[in-house]
Parts: C-alpha cells; sequence; structure tokens
C-alpha cells in the first residue's frame, strides 16, 4: 500500500491504495466518482477521461500513485455553484449525447480542448477529439456542441460579463 | 482489468534510480506509461517492481546546448505536449515537432513523454525515425555514469535499444537545422492508430533551387526506425521536381523489411513508403 | 446560463403541440453529470465478484481442470467449473428456430467437456474484490486437448465426416444448421426466378455477384455488466441489457426459479445497437453463482473480453445472380446466402437472415425472387442482431447490383432506380417477398437528396479530374433503402417461428397531483425513450411535458413487456402508450361529464381539458385525476380510476426509406479513401422529436460508413480473434468522419395511429452501399468493379493494381 | 503462421545431425529456454519472453517426433514437436519445427551442411489479440535467434 494525497474535484483526499490501482479505479471505486466510466484497456477510447493537474489525461492509463500530490478534476466536479459548465449546458442543447457512456470523457477532452483553443474550427474540434469514441451520435452534434459552447463562452467573455 | 501486483518506486532522482534498477533484476521503469500500462493491464508483463521516473525533475525540460551550435537538448521526461508549446521546437525542429504533433491523440500527449517512447522503440512509434532522421544523441545514464549514443546505434531491434537493463535513457541532443525545411507524412487508417507508416524528411536547399542536403527517417518499415541514406544521397544536387524526386525515391524502400499485419502487407508498406517519401521530399524542398 | 431543468412550458406552449418538437431530452440532466447509474456503478454490501477463465482454444476438449492454486489464493471466496454448477446453470435458449429441423448444439454457459470458440468460459472464480478475481483466474490450470476448428464460413458449410472438413460440433456430424428458403413462384408471390434468369440470359442482361458482408462487432461503449442479488425473498438481477423482459422469462424457463421470484433490471444502459440483445453466458453463470453462494455476485467485463465474446453481426457470404431485360428493367433476384452463427445458435442469431429475406427486392418491383439461406456453424464468437440485422445485407446487395447493372447498361445509376422503384401512386404495394409496403415517396426523396448533394456538379467535377488523370480521383455512390420495421406483428412473428410476440405494453397512472406516470415496456439504451414518450403523452393528455415521468427497464415496475430491438419502441411502444393515453381519456370523459353535470355527449376533450360544448365549463384532466383518486363523487357503474393500460400489437410492419449520396475523394497512389460529401433524405413518418430523429440518423451513418471502410472482426487460422482490442477493431473517431447533410420527410405510416415509421436503423442500412458504390465508381476507369469491405487502403491500392493490370 | 529460417554450417550432415538432435542442444539455444527434465527424446521446460514491454513464461512440454539421417549422411531430417502455456493463461503456444539438413558446397576448410528450419507455430489466447501483429514480429525474431544460435554451435 502505498499512501497518496491528491485533491479531486476541490476536495482533499488521502488513502491508502495498491500500486497497481489505476486512477480510474481508485476515483470509482474508493472515492464514489462513479461519473467518470471504463470504457476499454488500451486506452483507446478516452471515455475515462480526466483533467490531471489541468490537462487532459486517459485515467484508465495512469496510476492512482501517479496522481499523488495532484489536483484531479472529474465530469462531477465541472458544475460551479449549481450551475452547470458550458460545454454541459452545450452537449444537452445540441443532442450531442445518446446513451450518454462516452459523454463524461467527451465532455473533459472538449473542456481541455477549448482551454488551448477556445475559437476551434471544426476540423480541430475533430482532430482534437480523436482520442475519444462514442458509438451513438456519429459525432456530429459533438462537434456541434464544442462550437455551441465556444460561442456561448465567447460571448459571455465579450460581453464582459466575467 | 487491472495490472498484477508489483513493488513501486518513485525516485526523485537519477542516483537513486539507478540504484533502484541495480537492485532488481525484474524491474520496469515507468516514464509516461502511454505504453506499459496498457501492456500491464493487459498482463502481458508482470514486473516485480516499477520505478516510476516521473517525478525527477532533472529529466524534464527543453534547453539549448551550451556551444552546441543551436543545439537542444530535451529531458526524457518531457511530455509531447510541453514539446509541442515550445517556440524553439517549432522553429528549429520542425520535423520533430510535427511528428509529435501526430503521437497518439491529446490525452497520450499530455502524459506520453520523448524519452519513453525512444526507449519503448515501437517501430510504429514516430519519434524514433525523426530522431534517426535529425541524427539525434541519447545521454544515457548507467553505474558507470553518462554516455551518449548516436541515434543510428541506439536502435538495435524491435522493441530493443542501447539502454541496458540497468541504464536509464535521461536526455536527447539534436543538433540544430537552421534554413532546413521539413515534413511527416504519416498515413493512418483512422486517426489516432498507429502509423501503417510514415516517412520524416528534412531538406536543405542551395540557393533555393537545388537540394544540397537531405535526411530522411522511415517508420514502421522494420524492426526499428531506418534511415533512407541512398535515397538521400540521391537527393543531393537535385532539381526537387515531382519526376525526379519520384524517381530518387523508388528505391526507398530496398533494404527494408517492413510487417505484413492487418493493415497491409509488406509489399503495400513498401509502395507506400515511395508515395510518401516523394510527398514529404518535395513538401520539405517546398518550405525549406 | 440556465440549470438542467427544462423551463416549464406555460400551457399555451403546451399546446401548441408536442409531436414534432425539438425538446431536449430529459434522459441528460443525469448523463452529463456524471450522476449515471450504470450496471458496474451498483454494489449491494457484501458484493462478490466474478473473474472468468477463456478458453484460448477455438476448439478443444477439456482433459482437466486444476482450480486448487486459484481457491487457496487470498480472498477468493470460490472457484467453479461448469461441472460444479451442472445442475443449477440452466442453458442458453435461441428464441428463433428458423426450421423445425434445425441443428442446434446444447448451450452451456459454462462449457464442461468441450469449448467451442476461443473466449467461451471454463470456469468462473469468486472473490472478494475485482482485482483478486483476476489474479486468481490466472491460476486456474486447464487442460486442453486442442481440436481441429471450423473457421472459414464457406469451408464449414461444406465439411463432412467423410470429406475430413472440420465440424465444429462434432457430435452433430454437420456444420450445417438449417437451410431457409423463400420462394416468389412457390409462395404466390411472383415468377419463377429461374425462368427470368434464363430468359434474360438469352435476352437481356444477367449480373452475377458475389459479396462478402466481413464479420462485425457491436462495440457499444459500456461494457457489459451483471450484479445479481439473491437475498431477500426475490432475486434481483441488474444487467446491461437491451432485453429485461425476455432475460427474466428466458431465466425462469431454463433455471426453474419462477418468473416471479427474479426481477430483472437495465439501469442506464450504454448502447446496444443489438449486441445487447441477448441473453450471456455471464448472465447465467452471475445468476447461478449468486443462487449457489446467497450472496450478491457483479461481473463486468473487460473491453477485450467484449469484443472477444459479446455476440458478433454480419459474417454473411451472398452469391446474387440479378436478371433484367436489356432495357434495364429488373425481372429477378436470385440470392443464395451463407451466415455464419459462430459456434451457437443465439438468442434470435439464426433469424438474422431470415430478417434480410424479405427486404432484397427493396423499393424495387422486379417480378421474381428467390432466396436460398444456409445457416452454418463455425469455432467463432456467436453471431446474432447488428443494428439493421439482416436489412443492411439485403440493401448492400440490391443497391451494389444495381450500380453493376447501371454500368453494364452505360446508363446512370439513378435512372435504373428510377425505371425500377415503385412510384409513389402505387401503394399499397404489395411486393415480391409478400410484404405490403403501405406508404413511401421514393420520388421526392431521391429529388430532394439529388439537389441537395449538387449531383450533376459533382458528376463534372468527376468527370474533369478523370479527363486530366488526377491522381486523386472522385467516386459518387448512390443507395436508396426501404426497412421492415417495428417487429412487431406477433402472427406474422409467429408465422416464421419466432419465439415470441411482438406487442407492446404500456401503462398511464394518472396521480392525484396531476403529474403522469408513464409505464413501458420497452427499454431505452441511449434511444431516448423518456422524453419522446413524454412528448407523445403529453400531446394526447394535453399535460405539460415536463410533469410526464417515463417508467422503464424494470421487471418489477414495468412487468409487461417485449423490450427494445428492430426500430420498434416507438412504432409499437409509443402507439401503445398513445393508445393508452386515449384510454385514459375515454374513461374520464364520464367523470368529466358528471362532474360538469352535462351529458356524455356534449363534452369534448382538447389540450388538456374537457368542456361543455357552448359553454365556458371545462375541467382538466388533472382535476379529474385528483376527483378520481378521491372517488367522492362519480358515476355508478365505473370504476374510480382513470388510469390506462395497453397492449398494443400492429397489424403490419412500418416501412421506412430514404435515398443516400455520397462522394469519395480515393487517392489512387495510397488507396486512402476519404468522405467528401454525405447527404440523405430519410422519411421516417411522422417524426415526434426531430432531434433525436437526426441523432440517430447521425450515428447510423457512422456505423454503418464504418463496416465500409473501417472494421472488420479478423481471425486467424487457428481461430483466434486478431481485432482483440480497440486499438485493432478500429472504430472511427470524430477526426475520420465528417458532417452529414441530413434531411427529414414525412409519410405517415398506416400501421399505428402515430404515423411513426422508425429510424434507429436507417442511417446504417442505407450508408454502406452508397459509400463502397461511390468507392468503386471512382475506380471504374481503373477497370475495378468491386472492393471487399472493409475498403482499406491496402485493398483499394490492390483493386487498383488488379484492375489496371487486367 | 509458418517460419522458415536457413543458414549454412561448416560441418558435416551428420556432425551437425549429432549436434542438432540432442534436447539440450536445441533448448539451450531457445532465448530464454530452460530445460527442467529429459526423458529420451521428450522434455519439460519453461521459455522465458522478454522483449521490450512484454514478459512471459510460457511452460510446456515437447519431443522429437522424427529423428532421421541418411545412412550415407546425405540428408538429415527432425521434427521437433512442443506446447506451451503462459503461466498467467494469457496465451498458447504450439510449434512444430522442421530441421531439414542437406549438404551445402565444400568449403575451403571442409564440407558443410545447408540447413533449413520451418516452424510451424501457433501462438493463441490474449497474447495474440492485440497489437497489430507484433505476435508474428516477436515470434520471427526469437527463432531467428535461435536458428542464429544453432548456426554458431558448429562455426
Amino acid at each position: 500500500m502505498t499512501r497518496i494525497e491528491l485533491t479531486v474535484d476541490g476536495a482533499k483526499v488521502v488513502d491508502d491504495v495498491e500500486p497497481r490501482l489505476l486512477l480510474v479505479q481508485y476515483l470509482r471505486e474508493q472515492l464514489g466518482k462513479t461519473g467518470t466510466v471504463i470504457g476499454c484497456d488500451t486506452a483507446s477510447c478516452g471515455a475515462c477521461t480526466v483533467h490531471l493537474d489541468g490537462h487532459s489525461v486517459k485515467s484508465c492509463n495512469v496510476l492512482a500513485v501517479q496522481a499523488d500530490g495532484a489536483e484531479v478534476t472529474t465530469i462531477e466536479g465541472i458544475a460551479t455553484n449549481g450551475e452547470l459548465h458550458p460545454l454541459q449546458e452545450a452537449f444537452r442543447e445540441c443532442h450531442a449525447l445518446q446513451c450518454g457512456f462516452c459523454t463524461p470523457g467527451m465532455i473533459m477532452q472538449s473542456a481541455d480542448l477549448l482551454a488551448e483553443n477556445p475559437h476551434p474550427t471544426e476540423a480541430q474540434i475533430r482532430e482534437g477529439l480523436e482520442g475519444n469514441l462514442c458509438r451513438c451520435t456519429g459525432y456530429q452534434n459533438i462537434v456541434r456542441a464544442v462550437r455551441y459552447a465556444a460561442d456561448a463562452t465567447s460571448a459571455t467573455t465579450d460581453g464582459g460579463a466575467a | 482489468m487491472i495490472p498484477a501486483p508489483f513493488e513501486y518506486a518513485r525516485p526523485t532522482s537519477v542516483d537513486e534510480a539507478l540504484g533502484l534498477l541495480a537492485g532488481s533484476d525484474d524491474a520496469k521503469v515507468l516514464a509516461g506509461g502511454q505504453s506499459l500500462l496498457s501492456v500491464l493491464r493487459m498482463r502481458l508483463n508482470a514486473p516485480e517492481l516499477v520505478v516510476d521516473i516521473g517525478r525527477i525533475d532533472a529529466l524534464r525540460g527543453i534547453r539549448e546546448v551550451a556551444g552546441g551550435g543551436g543545439a537542444i537538448e530535451i529531458g526524457a521526461m518531457t511530455p509531447y505536449h510541453e514539446i509541442l508549446a515550445s517556440d524553439e521546437i517549432r522553429t528549429g525542429l520542425r520535423l520533430l515537432h510535427d511528428a509529435v504533433a501526430e503521437v497518439g491523440d491529446p490525452q497520450v500527449r499530455h502524459r506520453g513523454t520523448l524519452g519513453g517512447s525512444l526507449a519503448h522503440a515501437d517501430p510504429a512509434g514516430d519519434c524514433g525515425a525523426v530522431a534517426l532522421a535529425l541524427g539525434a544523441e541519447m545521454v544515457i545514464a548507467g553505474p558507470g555514469g553518462e554516455r551518449v549514443v548516436p541515434a543510428d546505434e541506439f536502435f538495435q531491434d524491435l522493441f530493443t535499444t542501447a539502454v541496458g537493463e540497468d541504464e536509464l535513457l535521461v536526455a536527447v541532443r539534436f543538433p540544430g537545422y537552421p534554413g532546413w525545411g521539413s515534413r511527416y507524412e504519416k498515413f493512418v487508417r483512422t486517426a489516432q492508430d498507429w502509423p501503417i507508416i510514415a516517412v520524416g524528411a528534412c531538406v536543405r536547399m542551395a540557393d533555393g533551387k537545388t537540394i544540397s542536403e537531405a535526411r530522411i527517417g522511415l517508420t514502421n518499415m522494420g524492426p526499428t526506425p531506418l534511415r533512407a541514406r541512398a535515397v538521400e544521397e540521391a537527393l543531393v544536387g537535385m532539381t526537387p521536381t515531382a519526376e525526379a524526386v519520384g524517381a530518387a525515391c523508388a528505391a526507398v524502400a530496398d533494404g527494408t523489411s517492413p510487417p505484413s499485419d492487418l493493415n497491409g502487407d509488406a509489399d503495400y508498406r513498401r509502395h507506400l513508403a515511395t508515395v510518401l517519401a516523394r510527398r514529404a521530399v518535395l513538401a520539405a524542398a517546398g518550405a525549406a | 446560463m440556465t440549470t438542467t431543468e427544462e423551463a416549464p412550458a406555460t400551457a399555451e406552449a403546451a399546446h401548441d403541440g408536442e409531436i414534432g418538437r425539438d425538446r431536449r431530452r430529459k434522459e441528460d440532466r443525469r448523463l452529463i453529470t456524471g450522476r449515471t447509474r450504470w450496471t458496474d456503478n451498483i454494489a449491494p454490501p457484501g458484493t462478490l465478484h466474478l473473474a472468468m477463465v477463456r478458453s484460448p482454444y477455438a476448439h478443444a476438449n477439456i482433459s482437466g481442470i486444476d482450480t486448487r492454486a486459484a481457491a487457496q489464493s487470498p480472498n477468493v471466496v470460490a472457484v467453479l467449473t461448469g461441472a460444479d454448477l451442472a445442475d443449477t446453470q440452466g442453458v442458453l435458449a435461441n428464441a428463433w428456430p428458423i426450421t423445425p429441423d434445425q441443428v442446434a448444439p446444447e448451450h452451456k454457459p459454462i462449457a464442461v467437456d468441450r469449448v467451442a470458440f476461443a473466449g467461451e468460459i471454463v470456469a468462473v472464480v469468486v472473490a472478494r474484490s475485482a482485482a483478486t478475481a483476476a489474479d486468481a483466474a490466472e491460476l486456474v490450470d486447464v487442460d486442453y486437448d486442442p481440436l481441429p476448428a471450423a473457421l472459414d464460413l464457406r469451408a464449414a458449410a461444406d465439411a463432412t465426416p467423410e470429406n475430413g472438413g472440420a465440424i465444429a460440433h462434432p457430435g452433430l456430424g454437420t456444420n450445417n444448421s438449417a437451410r431457409w428458403i423463400f420462394d416468389s413462384g412457390e409462395a404466390g408471390t411472383g415468377g419463377n426466378v429461374e425462368d427470368a434468369i434464363a430468359a434474360a440470359r438469352t435476352d437481356g442482361i444477367v449480373i452475377e455477384r458475389e459479396y462478402r458482408q466481413q464479420r462485425l462487432i457491436p462495440a457499444f461503449m459500456e461494457p457489459r455488466s451483471v450484479v445479481v442479488d439473491p437475498t431477500g425473498e426475490q432475486i434481483t438481477m441488474w444487467s446491461a441489457t437491451q432485453i429485461p423482459h425476455i432475460t427474466r422469462f428466458l431465466l425462469a424457463a431454463t433455471t426453474g426459479v419462477p418468473e416471479s421470484k427474479i426481477r430483472v433490471i437495465a439501469p442506464d444502459v450504454g448502447g446496444g445497437f443489438g449486441g445487447k440483445l441477448q441473453t450471456t453466458p455471464e448472465e447465467w453463470t452471475a445468476f447461478a453463482v449468486a443462487r449457489r453462494l446467497g450472496k450478491p455476485v457483479k461481473y463486468t467485463e473487460t473491453r477485450s473480453e467484449s469484443l472477444l465474446a459479446a455476440h458478433h453481426g454480419r459474417d454473411q457470404w451472398q452469391k446474387l445472380t440479378l436478371a433484367a431485360r436489356a432495357d434495364g428493367t429488373v425481372t429477378g433476384l436470385k440470392v443464395e446466402l451463407l451466415a455464419d452463427l459462430g459456434a451457437y445458435v443465439a438468442l434470435v442469431g439464426g433469424g438474422v437472415p431470415v430478417l434480410g429475406a424479405f427486404m432484397y427486392n427493396a423499393i424495387y418491383k422486379f417480378p421474381a425472387y428467390r432466396f436460398d439461406c444456409r445457416t452454418v456453424l463455425t469455432n467463432k464468437t456467436w453471431t446474432d442482431a447488428y443494428r439493421g440485422a439482416g436489412r443492411p445485407e439485403a440493401t448492400f446487395a440490391i443497391e451494389r447490383l444495381m450500380d453493376e447493372l447501371a454500368v453494364e447498361l452505360g446508363r446512370d445509376p439513378l435512372e435504373v432506380r428510377r425505371q425500377n422503384w415503385i412510384t409513389h401512386d402505387e401503394f399499397p404495394f404489395t411486393t415480391v417477398a409478400g410484404l405490403t409496403y403501405d406508404s413511401g415517396d421514393y420520388e421526392s426523396a431521391t429529388a430532394q437528396a439529388v439537389d441537395a448533394f449538387g449531383y450533376e456538379d459533382l458528376r463534372a467535377e468527376q468527370a474533369r479530374r478523370r479527363t486530366e488523370g488526377d491522381p486523386v480521383q472522385l467516386g459518387i455512390g448512390i443507395s436508396t433503402f426501404t426497412e421492415m420495421c417495428g417487429l412487431a406483428p406477433s402472427r406474422v412473428l409467429g408465422s416464421l417461428d419466432y419465439g415470441a410476440g411482438g406487442w407492446e405494453h404500456a401503462e398511464i397512472r394518472m396521480l392525484p397531483t396531476g403529474k403522469v406516470e408513464v409505464v413501458t415496456g420497452s427499454s431505452a439504451h441511449g434511444q431516448g425513450h423518456e422524453t419522446a414518450f413524454s412528448q407523445i403523452v403529453a400531446d394526447r393528455l394535453g399535460v405539460p411535458f415536463e410533469d410526464v415521468e417515463v417508467l422503464h427497464g424494470d421487471t418489477q415496475v414495468a412487468p409487461r413487456g417485449l423490450d427494445t430491438y428492430g426500430s420498434r419502441s416507438l412504432t409499437v411502444g409509443g402507439e401503445a402508450l398513445a393508445l393508452a393515453a386515449d384510454k385514459v381519456v375515454a374513461k374520464a370523459k364520464p367523470w368529466a361529464a358528471h362532474l360538469l353535470e352535462a351529458s356524455a355527449d356534449d363534452v369534448e376533450f382538447a389540450h388538456g381539458k374537457f368542456t361543455v360544448a357552448g359553454t365556458s365549463e371545462a375541467k382538466t384532466i388533472q382535476e379529474i385525476a385528483l376527483a378520481a383518486f378521491a372517488a367522492h363523487d362519480y358515476p355508478e357503474g365505473i370504476e374510480p380510476s382513470i388510469d390506462a393500460e395497453v397492449t398494443f400489437d400492429p397489424v403490419n410492419f412500418s416501412f421506412p426509406h430514404g435515398t443516400h449520396l455520397c462522394a469519395v475523394e480515393v487517392d489512387t497512389e495510397t488507396g486512402a479513401v476519404r468522405l467528401r460529401k454525405y447527404v440523405c433524405v430519410d422519411d421516417v413518418g411522422t417524426v415526434i422529436n426531430p432531434l433525436i430523429v437526426a441523432g440517430q440518423v447521425h450515428g447510423g451513418l457512422a456505423q454503418g460508413i464504418a463496416q465500409a471502410l473501417w472494421e472488420e472482426a479478423v481471425y486467424d487460422d487457428a481461430g483466434t480473434l486478431l481485432t482483440g482490442t480497440l486499438a485493432d477493431y478500429l472504430v472511427p473517431s470524430a477526426a475520420d468522419l465528417i458532417s452529414f447533410d441530413t434531411a427529414i420527410r414525412s409519410t405517415p405510416a398506416t400501421s399505428n395511429s402515430l404515423g411513426a415509421k422508425g429510424v434507429g436503423e436507417a442511417g446504417t442500412i442505407a450508408s454502406t452501399p452508397a459509400v463502397v458504390n461511390a468507392v468503386v465508381d471512382a475506380l471504374r476507369p481503373y477497370g475495378v468493379h468491386d472492393v471487399e469491405m472493409p475498403c482499406t487502403p491496402a485493398r483499394v491500392w490492390r483493386a487498383i493494381q488488379d484492375g489496371s493490370a487486367s | 503462421m509458418e517460419l522458415t529460417h536457413e543458414f549454412t554450417v561448416p560441418a558435416d550432415v551428420a556432425t551437425t545431425f549429432a549436434a542438432f538432435s540432442r534436447v539440450e542442444s536445441m533448448a539451450e539455444c531457445f532465448p530464454g529456454a530452460e530445460v527442467t527434465s529429459v526423458d529420451g527424446d521428450a522434455f519439460t521446460g519453461s521459455v522465458k519472453i522478454k522483449l521490450g514491454p512484454i514478459a512471459l513464461t510460457f511452460n510446456g512440454e515437447g519431443e522429437f517426433t522424427e529423428k532421421e539421417l541418411a545412412a550415407d549422411g546425405s540428408s538429415g531430417r527432425m521434427v521437433l514437436s512442443a506446447k506451451g502455456k503462459d503461466r498467467r493463461g494469457n496465451g498458447t503456444a504450439g510449434a512444430e519445427a522442421v530441421v531439414v539438413l542437406a549438404p551445402g558446397g565444400d568449403a575451403a576448410d571442409g564440407p558443410t551442411t545447408d540447413v533449413e528450419v520451418t516452424t510451424d507455430l501457433q501462438i493463441g489466447g490474449k497474447v495474440a489479440s492485440m497489437g497489430r501483429g507484433l505476435v508474428q514480429e516477436v515470434s520471427d525474431k526469437m527463432l531467428g535467434r535461435f536458428t542464429d544460435c544453432l548456426e554458431k554451435k558448429l562455426t
């Protein structure tokens, strides 16, 4: 067992974990953060995407011990003060999900994408989501949702609301 | 699926890491983990000890080599996304930048590292051919201190490099290529898939008209990354027309032994190499 | 910024009607915030975890299983083999024996003496955590004596013990499971196809082709998971399934536990596409282990296990003969089909080709047709429904053939289709396969698609590229389609020996607060039932959309149902709900008349209100619900409730159709295929929620295009699945696809009062042939007339080399 | 999969045959192989395959099912069958190696023998299900090292 201390969705947590435990398993099984899901075993599908120190990672491809000291944000931690994250809002508005299993990872990766490039083109959105698989939507409305969120965010920023 | 149990150590210095490696006969070095963890999860390996070198600060960073004539040293544990964000690399080592941009997907590029990828030595990895083409030097630390191995001697076989079991790749040095043009041509079936093959080309033009020097690396055309030296030589002095470059590149697959798999057989790969090499060289020459 | 709650609609807004409205989905609130209930999130206290030991061999006798080391490892509770569970593990049923003499091996959830495919379960480890179960599973030592494996479909079909071919189940003596024939001459629905072919050979055109429908893997995003809790009076199973009701029935039927003692819950289910239309060895094993140990157990498969052992789809060889007159009028089609069942006859696996049998004539009115199919057992993963099930294969065949006919005639492929299709004034039209298409308008849909596509401009660009010898060639692919949706008429299913009916059940409970609880037997896994069904009920009852709560996916909450597959939810389940709503209104009417002191004949219902003609007197349906709850004052002779239940069984299938146009760019130097443009116009009848319909089309297109270009389950010559991870089984990402131009038209179906036709499979069915037609079209100048699916760059390049050489 | 390796050793067929037809000599040439017991032409043992990220240990058994040397030393043939399984249950391996010896051209310092080793290898289970057909590459690599070693035995 190895002692780890990290911040998950804003809360400090301390645990003893087996070194082999994957970050996603730690989130789900020990912290009950079941919003983050496991879709594959080869880091292909991106369903488990979370933010680790501000960058998107596939949490099935990171050991919990590697996240020691880090700040982790999951789909359960991106809404603020009861208000949805603009991407959560956009995914619903644009019908960017059907079964919803890929959605947490898709939203977390989209958030990373917009953080690096607030005004992406369609091609940039598609490339930015190349590591996330969805079997339901054909991606069309996901791409639309990311643009919608980008537009909504820039409208807010341009309006000086922030 | 969870990996089989292992002991875990997280050294904070290269010496500490080397000590751990020396003390175990079944240790595996964990760099960014983007290839290793899948293998451990599938239980195709179950080492006794995993040495996580992710917290050795000395292994991270991009710096100019003092007195190196524009040479750049990249710490082995520098993640891809930091390489991509570096202006120095984008302007000075464009080929590396472009190849790194093609690795995996954004999440993988946040965790994956240059050194981890080179030490893993997957023939389909994007960085090997580029390191070879750019004449990189690998800095390897071991019980006897550091040694420097040129890329030509680094890749020894499938998944096998000059890094011994008790050694660590600590940095990669790239000579500067001011004024060269480059292009990394990667051919995939789906965006995040491994390349069927890829060709990295780097070209220097004399007076903007003829090729004065060329360096070409091949990805997944054999058990190791390869350099297409005969084509490089044939290109020298050539005016880069499609016909001339195409004729020179027709021999690019000579002497290679590409794999056959579900994505295509060896003959198809040999053919693809000629097409991609032509395109890469023409683009590199145009951009020079 | 708004919250997740939909702003309550005003009464007026509700009156605008809910049908055809772009409602945001109710389901999304939980799915976008991670407050979901996937089966793998569920763990009753004390849950034990299962790991499956699976065969690495495609075919082998089991000569011994040593479980001692595994049983002794820490935190392991039990290690059980098929023999250990012999009397309690039950069997997996085939619910659709397509012929009375169908040959089918018995399918035990855990193999006992012999394994018949790589991935078959041979033992189960029960431990206190999933990790320790996985550790111990590695210690189970199984001795196998490998047997010859039947792997190649065509070879397996011809194998006999006498000719030394490998037999998938040696005890059966043959790999041929069933032969099923439809002949229009014999059925009286058309002429004799051999006559048509003979006539065409002397004075017309005969096109003969063989097409392979490669093996696909549904690859739903949520790996399958099952939790069984045997504590308490009932045994509760949570499972990532499309079919909780059918599962409960079959568990009871095969294990002897009374149905009333079994509760099956499908919580949030992460996609299915037919892949979760199965009763699985894993479910049966978990059920047996939980009963044996008296403890809750859980099994969640890894992705590699899912790709290996969850049922696969397609895998057919089609031998086709099309006869036409010299003027291009099609006179007959003969289909000889081999369908690979894999190692066992899955739940409805044997029937998949039969579902296609009625669709080979598609939208065309040719007069003679014969379909002759053999289903074949092999030592590979069993196959069953995958999005479209039978109908994509049929559509692919006829739409590829129509292109080939056009080439033979030297005419535009659109023209040849126009010449042969059923025109809108010919509906209802009884086809050569014996189905009666109730409605449709192929001309208008096609005209709209052609217009949106810019067909002429793209043809001009294609001609230019050809003339210039551009290394990147343009190809244009066309596919029309129709399908039979809404499985469905129970009598028809019975005539096909299907093991269940096709009805669906619905219940509406009018709560005293004025809210409405809706219960449906159709259990969703991503389709948006909660939203679409709320719209239907809100529309019929005139209540706010937000006030409708849809309950489903739990046999205790929704005891009657036949689940979700075959684009049946809306046309059957939705219609049941609409009729239940009508019944609520009918039951409420005497209450309204009574409370309004009017004659029932003078009471009218609209927009949620009962009014008396010519007065301002009114009672809302919510007021009547409260009155019925109180039951203080109501007419004699009726029950104090306006709740209603309906079991609906349609009289016919529904027949959505559409025209799809695809342009691809093919790099002739590398073989790379790039999607350039995709336009489709689908007629799905009445649209309840356009947003959901568009989403279904997009997703269907992606899956159909993926069959054309990327996906294939590949086995090596020993029966090992080589595409065993998502790094090798290539599911496309956003970066591989383009934005599609989709449009919807509506000629209402006549088989249900909603006019709905179904949309779940449309995109998948039409897109595969559209893309392959486009690829082949691009390469015609190189002498290419076919490229096997998936059209990988290597195959495309090889086709160019071979074509140019010939 | 069938993998073929050819080489020439500087010894006559009979000498080569004698050198190759012992279990021990075969085993010590196979990378990572360890023979735990020998009973005539049959043996049990393990093979540890370690290549880059992958490390698997196969336990198994094998035997020479054929050993024929022409009386005049003009040809030799032996068939070695082996099967094993990964100790973690992740893979199975079955191999039949046919070694054919034929006189080669005489070199300056004496006779040579041309050796052809054709191995029919079946790898099953999880190992074979992942990774771009890398199993074939890895197998070819291991057998290459094996035949290189055999070649050197007589050099």
